[in-house]
């Protein structure tokens, strides 16, 4: 019984904040400022546990597994949406319904928990529509716009084509292996064809939720018109969480199919990076011009994956750490700009180092990060993926892969250079930043100049792995 | 002949296929969701099948569908509400008439 | 041609035309009543496999509730009896052919295959033992699932009224 | 002596400043953080005679090696030889000036002292790892810096140029990066460390293969033709100090890494492509000096004949001799201090005119006979005059390239030597049609000479280009032993 | 031997007096500067004179054989262990001439400059540059190192290029200047390649040494350089040919004379110690230092040097003729007495009984030094008396100046080669030379001798009789100043005098034993007479106004237009700079990188904004779409891998 408590820490604690939440709620009368910070206090202590007493260990009969690796990511996964509740503050205390926005998100952070801990392909697609489908919801939070119903609608109909697909694909492979366990099935991979069709089709859903191109397409419209927590917490969260399954799938399940994977993902991952940048260059909202960035990241975190265990999971998951700071502080100084001044185009972030130096500071790290320019974590995370990329000798993907980290860096100074080369006649205000929204971007600062140079957490992940 | 394995499969995935037809023509939003479900039974039918037919020695498959089937309904709950808001802003199902988040 | 394979193929007619009258009938009401006949049809399809509790699931959540939830849905977004305005040519046929093709794909490489099935002993499926498996914790146990479809739902539920009733004293329309 | 030192001093520097609020106390602690570099640089050298003399054939001196990242192999592993020494010195020398000349800067003061000392830092790093990471990692330290000095406080089309200059230059780093990848995957103990890969002799087709990959990504940095565009657009939009920086140490960067790393590493490959880069360099000499004589804007003039003088030491390299390796450091070393000098002053001009057209200039000298005297130095430094530094380094180039036989060899020498004369068509016509001459105009009847800190950053910098100039002994015998392993691993095999 | 410091001091003590004047000259010294200078040049003007007497008379001769002596070399930067640059002072006959021709011009420079540029805005200056220049070419002259010669041979270039260009704030004076550097630059380049070529074969770079093994016929380095040959020309020729490049434009030789005339928009008393007394016999110096080589391994290239030599002198004279500027008169008649020294070198074969003209040159050196100095210090009197370079501006100004008029006179006559004054006798050993050696040559030389002594009458009578004095001054009016400005015209006067009658050739000769020189009565006969005939004729056409210089010049208007007109040479090099290097080399080359490389650059930036407008279309905002390229992609990479991927 011990087990299904320690084990479980994080799933445990995160339930339990979900019906904190809900039984306030229902209760009545909470000031939502109130309900903000127990909600933060708590996913705090949900972090700090979930990065210790992390060990190895089977439940429900082999349904659920985690080691230390995957007690981490959870944590990680965990402070990233502590560092969501502190930055998008401005937006959450405006909402009405906000409990039920930490109810439903933290919902799809036990989705991700336990989909990173499936054991099987059931609890596996019900973790992942468990992530997906709140999340949904969620988009649909800004309930008096437009875009927001729009993004929802695109979202949840994309993910359900998705999930039909991914279904299908599990079907056959069920017809084809008889189990539906990880663990079992790896014995029974062969590489036929009908396998080989699974697994794409298993893949598209991995894809789908990662935004690999072709699969990529709801990506932008959904970042673009969701509250711009749900947009975080997309492109953060959900990405690493899957990324993170990907690999445990890639690696432990379908190893069989190494030849078959390594070239899918070399291809997708070539145009992931080349459709992402291309999207990127010409975005004028910065909400939409992180959404392709952040497929074009993908692009990248596809490099690392390509290379194999070992490297390829230390690699990830270090990049996915330093991806959610960097791109928590690039939205956490989008979110403030849109809430206090309504702007979220690139032309009105012109001169804004002379009215929000900090702001444009932070922006610029978290920008520099996403390019890769040292002496910011983004630097190692993509080197490392490189590395890792190149250790299977396929140079010319590498090649391909560092002329794609120039094209994202142009487009990544086009903001730089908005903020602090460019005049602007009507420039935007200066803005208050709150207490706990200046914390979280100092946060992310420490995080995306401290992650990098210190080698001691890189040498952490490889240690768990 | 009797029916067999093939057959239901042979069902199974051409309805996958109609929901897919389904899903890429139809304009009116609760009609893609129609559609939705047709792909998701059609899954069903195909765990089913493959339960009855190769693997029957353990029921992992009808539990399978008895989950699809749950989060169908989940699903479908959330989509309909989404529906109905988006019905709310823009009055109107048509998926053509919400295309503002685009390039 | 024994009664069995007679019934196999009137239900698995009536699930393959209904589904597609569905998903072409220009009146949206029809198509979800086509619906709710295609998903008889995989009802019986079921009956036909001998699951009879799936098939009472298939019954109760599908027929007794999804169907009436999109019915309801329709009633609250549509004018009945207007007609449904079509798609554009070019996408029909490029979607039709799109279908045809994934379809042709799929079943090739059925067909193609050689399905090995397992030669143990089947198990019984009653609905006793589906119960007690659905809430062991045990290898064959499902209450991790359970639950996880449980949290679904009430996630599901929380979303569908946050969003579905919005506030009535906020200002409607759009922004 | 502890080579960590050299990069904590700007690493406190940069901090410090970062901290502080008020304007003088940022410049102050940034000029007496480059002083202290500045001494430290001399006490290394010092040093580094004295180790030379007890230990006199190492490879590297004063090596300090902790594990950084022992997952990837990597290792915080530092290290000199006298090649390295005299482009820290360099750097040291050029950051000092760089400080003094911006002591006017107004805007964004500290975040502009900042970024200076940055780049500094990002330079010393490179110079001393020997590392490939490592170095990878502070060569891209040195690339945003100046962008950000370049977008913020350029003038001119600076948007522009600074994009470019950052594509570009990132576009060579990823180049590097490919080649480094590939040394690191072909050593068999997978290792980033230099000294250790020196060891290693790679498969014939691996280097020619990725050799091209680190000289020509490193090439970008040193203007390699035809990559070298960046350079005219980048050093005319730059603030005085950033082209100072970009010109005098940046460019060196690259052929720093061109020769440690590119050269020394795949020797084998560095003999198979030595033509070509050859050809390269010598396009780059003449063409750019040609290309410079028709300049009109006195920033852009100083940028192409840049890629004039860049060309010698790229020449040196592909001419693979120990004189022209010798020959070649000796270039980085003296084109460093010149074009730092000629940017200085030219941004002195600037100041003063508001203008850099050549021809709406003419008899400064009258009005400000120091920074004249400043610009005729660095003018005939560029042109090779004995006593001078570029006199030297030039000659030692020549006469190493003169020693590899063969008509091809010979005719690229003739054709690097004739730059000799253009270079001088186009200073002599800057010096006369800028500050000789009857006075055009009026304007410029009451502007005043250079300024305390003016002048102290002119005379850092000349100090450097007659020191060597006068006596190139003592510079030529620091980067021999250097030059005489990297030669020697190139005849070896 | 003297102590090798006090020779080292030579020429660092101008070095010293250009560093003070440089740093301090216009705040600390100001007026005085010219004095600092003056006085540490006496000083190494004394020491010049004495270790030259000491070498001659004492410790430089072995057995009869003046030799080369290293005096001290210090290592300045190595190439590699056998090439390196080592900073000597060498001593042989004709360094030590040299040293003391330099130093004692320009410590006569030095000393007219006193009065004659007091007032000057940059007076410190002009010393400074002055000190450098004079420590320029005293190093230069004691180079025992090929490439020590060359910097110096920079340095000296770079001070001439500085007191050209003197008065910055004259377009003229810029230009010149400019122009001067540029064309010796261009020279320099051969000079620095030939530089290469035969450092390359003796694997050194020391002279001695050098000259040793090319040309020791057993060494192998001039085998393999006689062996090895482009374009049908062994490499040692090459070399030489190259390095005679350096010497010639240095020395105006024809083609490279061009920037000599514009030079002497420098300040006269520059002109006089640069332009006319020791910077431009630099390149027969050089190809004096390295005779042997020239000589013995490359014959060839002494037949080069002859013709350009030859050339030159006739070319200038022709030119000289018709100019009216009297200091670019003098500039065309130094070029033409240069062409003699070049010529006479090349005549000159190694070798006891053929080394005359190699003697004759130098004499001819040092004899010309006096005159030509001479003649430009008092040109330098009488332009400031007359405020105007213009011949027609002059005339009749005897008794304005009577010193200058003896100075200036006398100077004519030396230059003119009349007996007893100094040209005379070198001048007669040069005709000796090319009369043993080739008679073409020879016949041109009298010629041009003939020619020299009218063009040089002609400015004498054109100045100092012709007409009475203009309105520019009146009789009062005297400009020749203090004792500053007339003791050196006195000295240098006395010198062409007297120089003539050293027994030169007893220490000045290529292989250092003595020459010796008869002095042949009756072959001088000849070439005096032609001198006289020379005067003569310019004394029927000048000495009073006439219309016979008019007739004359209409007679021959196509040869007169030519010389008047320099025979069109700037022209041919205006058109090489302005129409190819800078139109069709220069202009594309920046065109090319401003629109082809930079271009390209931009292109691909431009494209990839194109293209990712261009696909801006697959996000098309229709959910149902981005549905279809999901199948389609599911599609696409299930069949890629089921049926393409085996």
């Amino acid at each position: 019984m011990n087990d299904y408590l320690v084990l479980m820490k994080s799933e445990w604690l995160i339930t339990i904040t979900i019906f904190l939440l809900l039984i306030l709620k229902v209760r009545g009368e909470m000031r939502s400022d109130r309900l903000l910070s127990i909600a933060q206090v708590m996913l705090l202590i949900a972090t700090i546990v979930g990065f210790l007493f992390n060990r190895y260990g089977r439940l429900f009969g082999s349904m659920y597994y985690t080691n230390p690796l995957i007690g981490f990511q959870k944590a990680l996964l965990t402070l990233a949406t502590y560092l969501i509740s502190l930055l998008c503050a401005d937006w959450f205390k405006k909402t009405q319904h906000l409990a039920e926005f930490f109810i439903l998100m933290l919902t799809a952070l036990l989705g991700m928990f336990l989909m990173i801990s499936s054991g099987n392909l059931l609890m596996f697609y019900l973790s992942l529509e468990l992530s997906t489908i709140p999340v949904a919801a969620l988009a649909n939070f800004d309930l008096e716009k437009r875009i927001s119903s729009e993004a929802a609608m695109k979202m949840i109909l994309s993910s359900a084509f998705s999930s039909g697909v991914l279904l299908f694909g599990i079907s056959l492979f069920y017809g084809a292996t008889g189990t539906i366990s990880f663990s079992a099935m790896s014995n029974h991979l062969s590489g036929e064809p009908l396998q080989t069709l699974s697994f794409i089709f298993l893949f598209t859903a991995f894809a789908f939720k990662l935004s690999v191109v072709p699969f990529h397409l709801w990506t932008a419209d959904v970042y673009e018109g969701s509250p711009i927590a749900v947009t975080s917490f997309l492109s953060v969260v959900s990405k690493s969480a899957f990324a993170f399954v990907f690999l445990i799938a890639i690696y432990k399940v379908f190893y069989p199919l190494e030849k078959t994977w390594y070239w899918l993902l070399v291809i997708t991952s070539i145009a992931t990076m080349v459709i992402g940048n291309l999207f990127a260059i010409r975005q004028q909202n910065m909400k939409r011009f992180l959404a392709y960035s952040s497929i074009a990241q993908v692009g990248f975190v596809l490099v690392g994956a390509s290379a194999g265990m070992s490297s390829g999971t230390s690699s990830v998951v270090y990049f996915m750490l330093i991806y959610t700071f960097s791109n928590l502080a690039a939205f956490g100084v989008v979110s403030i700009i849109s809430e206090r001044s309504g702007k979220e185009n690139m032309t009105d972030y012109k001169g804004l180092s002379r009215s929000n130096p900090f702001l444009s500071w932070v922006m610029a790290l978290a920008l520099f990060s996403l390019a890769g320019i040292p002496p910011t974590a983004g630097f190692f995370g993509k080197l490392f993926l490189l590395t890792a990329g190149a250790s299977r000798e396929n140079y010319w993907f590498i090649v391909i892969a560092t002329l794609n980290m120039i094209i994202s860096l142009y487009y990544y100074l086009r903001v730089v250079r908005s903020m602090f080369m460019e005049k602007n006649d009507n420039p935007i205000q200066s803005v208050a930043i709150e207490r706990s929204v200046y914390f979280g971007l100092i946060l992310c600062g420490v995080g995306i100049v401290v992650t990098g140079l210190f080698s001691w957490l890189y040498q952490y992940i490889v240690s768990l792995i | 002949m009797h029916p067999g394995l093939n057959h239901l499969l042979f069902v199974s995935t051409s309805l996958f296929f109609i929901g897919v037809y389904g899903f890429f023509t139809r304009r009116n939003l609760v009609t893609i969701l129609m559609s939705v479900e047709l792909i998701l039974n059609s899954v069903n039918l195909n765990f089913i099948a493959f339960n009855k037919y190769l693997w029957p020695h353990r029921l992992d498959g009808a539990f399978f569908t008895v989950f699809v089937i749950a989060i169908a309904a989940a699903e479908a709950a959330v989509a309909i509400a989404i529906i109905i808001n988006l019905y709310r802003s823009h009055q109107s199902i048509d998926v053509e008439k919400a295309e503002e988040l685009k390039y | 041609m024994s009664g069995s394979t007679i019934i196999f193929y009137l239900l698995a007619a009536l699930t393959l035309v209904s589904g597609f009258l569905a998903v072409t009938s220009r009146m949206i009401f029809r198509s979800a009543i086509f619906l709710l006949f295609s998903l008889f049809g995989i009802a019986g399809l079921y009956l036909w496999l001998q699951y009879e509790f799936i098939f009472a699931v298939q019954i109760v959540v599908y027929v007794g509730g999804i169907a009436v939830l999109i019915i309801f849905s329709i009633f609250l977004t549509q004018k009945s009896g207007e007609e449904l305005p079509s798609q554009n040519r070019s996408r029909r046929i490029l979607s039709a052919l799109a279908a045809l093709a994934g379809m042709l794909l799929i079943l090739t490489q059925i067909y193609q295959h050689n399905f090995v099935g397992s030669t143990e002993k089947p198990e019984e499926v009653s609905v006793a033992r589906i119960g007690s498996q659905m809430l062991d914790v045990t290898d064959q146990g499902y209450a991790l699932p359970f639950e996880v479809v449980s949290m679904l739902l009430l996630a599901a539920m929380i979303g569908c009224i946050v969003i579905a009733m919005r506030s009535s004293d906020k200002k409607q329309g759009s922004t | 002596m502890n080579l960590t030192a050299l990069l904590v001093i700007p690493l406190l520097t940069a901090l410090t400043i970062l901290l502080l609020r008020r304007h003088h106390l940022v410049k102050w602690t940034a000029l007496i953080g480059s002083i202290i570099q500045c001494l430290l640089c001399f006490v290394l050298v010092a040093a580094f005679r004295k180790e030379q003399i007890t230990s006199p054939s190492d490879f590297m001196y004063f090596i300090q090696q902790f594990d950084w990242l022992p997952a990837w192999n990597i290792s915080y592993k530092l290290g000199v030889d006298g090649i390295s020494i005299a482009m820290i010195m360099l750097t040291a020398f050029v950051v000092l000036a760089g400080v003094l000349v911006s002591w006017n800067i107004e805007k964004m003061t500290r975040e502009f002292y900042f970024l200076l000392i940055l780049l500094s830092l990002g330079a010393h790093g490179f110079f001393l790892s020997l590392d490939l990471f490592m170095q990878f990692f502070f060569l891209e330290i040195a690339v945003i810096p100046k962008y950000l000095l370049i977008g913020i406080w350029g003038s001119g089309k600076k948007e522009y140029s600074a994009n470019k200059l950052a594509l570009m230059l990132m576009g060579g780093s990823a180049l590097v990066l490919v080649g480094i990848l590939a040394l690191y995957f072909s050593s068999p103990d997978k290792t980033f460390d230099i000294v250790r890969l020196s060891e290693i002799h790679f498969s014939t087709r691996t280097q020619r293969i990725f050799f091209p990959f680190l000289f020509v990504g490193f090439g970008i940095f040193t203007a390699l033709f035809p990559f070298h565009t960046w350079v005219p657009d980048g050093h005319s939009s730059a603030p005085t100090a950033g082209s100072m920086f970009l010109a005098g140490i940046s460019m060196k960067l690259g052929s720093y890494g061109c020769l440690r790393v590119a050269t020394f590493l795949m020797p084998e490959a560095a003999r198979q492509y030595s033509p070509t880069i050859i050809v390269l360099s010598c396009i780059a000499i003449l063409y750019g000096a040609f290309a410079t004589m028709m300049q009109k804007d006195l920033k852009y003039m100083n940028a192409y004949s840049s890629i004039s003088h860049c060309g010698f030491i790229l020449l040196g390299i592909g001419m693979l001799t120990r004189t022209a390796i010798i020959g070649s450091v000796m270039q980085m070393v003296s084109h460093g201090l010149m074009t730092a000098l000629f940017f200085a002053v030219i941004g002195m001009i600037y100041d003063r005119t508001h203008t850099r057209m050549i021809n709406e200039m003419g008899g400064l000298m009258k009005m400000m006979p120091m920074i004249s005297t400043a610009f005729f130095i660095a003018g005939l430094c560029s042109l090779g005059l004995p006593g001078l530094s570029g006199f030297a380094a030039e000659i030692t180039v020549f006469i190493g390239s003169w020693q590899r036989t063969g008509l091809f060899y010979r005719t690229a020498t003739i054709i690097a030597c004739m730059s000799i004369v253009v270079t001088a068509v186009y200073i002599l016509r800057a010096i006369s049609q800028t500050l000789m001459g009857p006075l055009k105009n009026p304007a410029f009847g009451n502007i005043k000479d250079a300024n305390w800190n003016e002048r102290l950053a002119a005379v850092v910098l000349i100090a450097g280009i007659v020191l060597i100039g006068m006596a190139p002994y003592w510079l030529s015998e620091l980067v021999r032993g250097g030059a005489d392993i990297i030669a020697g691993r190139l005849m070896s095999k | 031997m003297p102590n090798s410091l006090y020779i080292a001091c030579i020429p660092l003590l101008p070095l010293v007096s250009f560093a003070l004047l440089g740093l301090f000259g216009t705040r600390v010294f100001k007026n005085l500067s010219g004095l600092l200078a003056t006085v540490l040049l006496v000083v190494s003007t004394i020491l010049a004179i004495w270790v030259a007497y000491n070498y001659f008379f004492h410790f430089g001769q072995a057995n009869g054989i003046y030799q080369r002596i290293i005096a001290g070399q210090v290592t300045w930067l190595r190439f590699s262990s056998e090439l390196s640059i080592d900073m000597g002072l060498m001593l042989d006959p004709i360094s030590c001439m040299m040293i003391v021709v330099v130093s004692f011009i320009s410590l006569m420079v030095h000393i007219y400059s006193l009065s004659y540029m007091k007032g000057e805005e940059r007076y410190p200056t002009y010393y400074a540059f002055l000190s450098l220049f004079t420590f320029s070419m005293l190093g230069l002259v004691l180079s025992s190192n090929m490439f020590q010669i060359y910097i110096f041979w920079e340095l000296v270039g770079v001070s001439s290029y500085l007191l050209i260009g003197y008065y910055y704030d004259r377009p003229g004076a810029v230009k010149a200047s400019q122009k001067a550097f540029i064309v010796t630059r261009f020279a320099d380049l051969g000079f620095l390649i030939g530089i290469l070529v035969l450092s390359f074969y003796s694997n050194t770079l020391d002279f001695n040494t050098l000259i040793e093994r090319l040309t020791n016929p057993a060494s192998p380095g001039l085998k393999t350089a006689l062996a090895s040959s482009f374009l049908g020309i062994s490499a040692i020729t090459w070399g030489s040919v190259l390095v005679f490049m350096g010497g010639a434009g240095k020395s105006a030789m024809f083609p490279l004379h061009i920037w000599l005339p514009d030079a002497m928009e420098g300040p006269t008393p520059v002109s006089a110690l640069i332009h006319a007394a020791t910077m431009v016999v630099a390149g027969v110096y050089l190809v004096a230092r390295l005779f042997p080589v020239f000589s013995i391994s490359a014959p060839a290239s002494l037949d080069l040097v002859t013709f350009v030599g030859v050339l030159s002198a006739l070319l200038a004279a022709l030119i000289a003729c018709t100019q009216t500027d009297i200091k670019r008169v003098l500039a065309y008649s130094t070029m033409s007495q240069i062409g003699f020294m070049m010529f006479s070198l090349g005549v000159a074969r190694h070798g006891h009984e053929e080394q005359l003209g190699y003697s004759a040159s130098m004499f001819h050196l040092f004899t010309h030094a006096f005159f030509k100095a001479l003649l430009f210090l008092c040109a330098g009197i009488i332009i400031h008396l007359v405020h105007s370079n213009e011949m027609n501006d002059m005339g009749g100004i005897r008794k304005n100046l009577p010193v200058t008029h003896i100075c200036f006179l006398i100077a004519c006559l030396a230059i003119s080669g009349i007996p007893p004054f100094a040209g005379f006798f070198s001048k007669e050993e040069i005709l000796q030379a090319s009369w043993q050696r080739n008679k073409v040559v020879f016949w041109i030389a009298l010629t041009t001798s003939g020619i020299t002594a009218f063009y040089m009458f002609r400015l004498y009578f054109k100045i100092f009789w012709h007409k009475p004095l203009g309105h520019q001054a009146s009789h009062a009016d005297t400009a020749e100043g203090d004792t500053m400005i007339r003791l050196p015209l006195v000295i240098l006067a006395i010198g062409s005098l007297l120089t003539g009658f050293i027994p030169f050739g007893r220490f000045v000769s290529a292989d250092g034993t003595p020459v010796h020189t008869d002095l042949n009565l009756i072959f001088s006969v000849g070439p005096v007479l032609v001198g006289l005939a020379g005067i003569f004729l310019a004394r029927w056409l000048y000495l009073n106004k006439n219309d016979a210089p008019e007739k004359i010049k209409n007679g021959t208007r196509a040869l007169y237009t030519a010389a008047y007109h320099k025979f069109y040479i700037d022209e041919i090099y205006v058109f090489i700079t302005r129409r190819i290097i800078f139109n069709l080399v220069g202009k594309p080359a920046a065109w090319f990188d401003r629109n082809v490389v930079d271009g390209l650059v931009n292109t691909t930036g431009n494209t990839t904004q194109i293209v990712s407008k261009k696909i801006k279309g697959l996000q098309s905002g229709k959910v149902q779409e981005y549905a279809i390229y999901f199948l389609l992609g599911a599609g696409g990479l299930a069949l890629l891998f089921i049926y393409g991927w085996k």
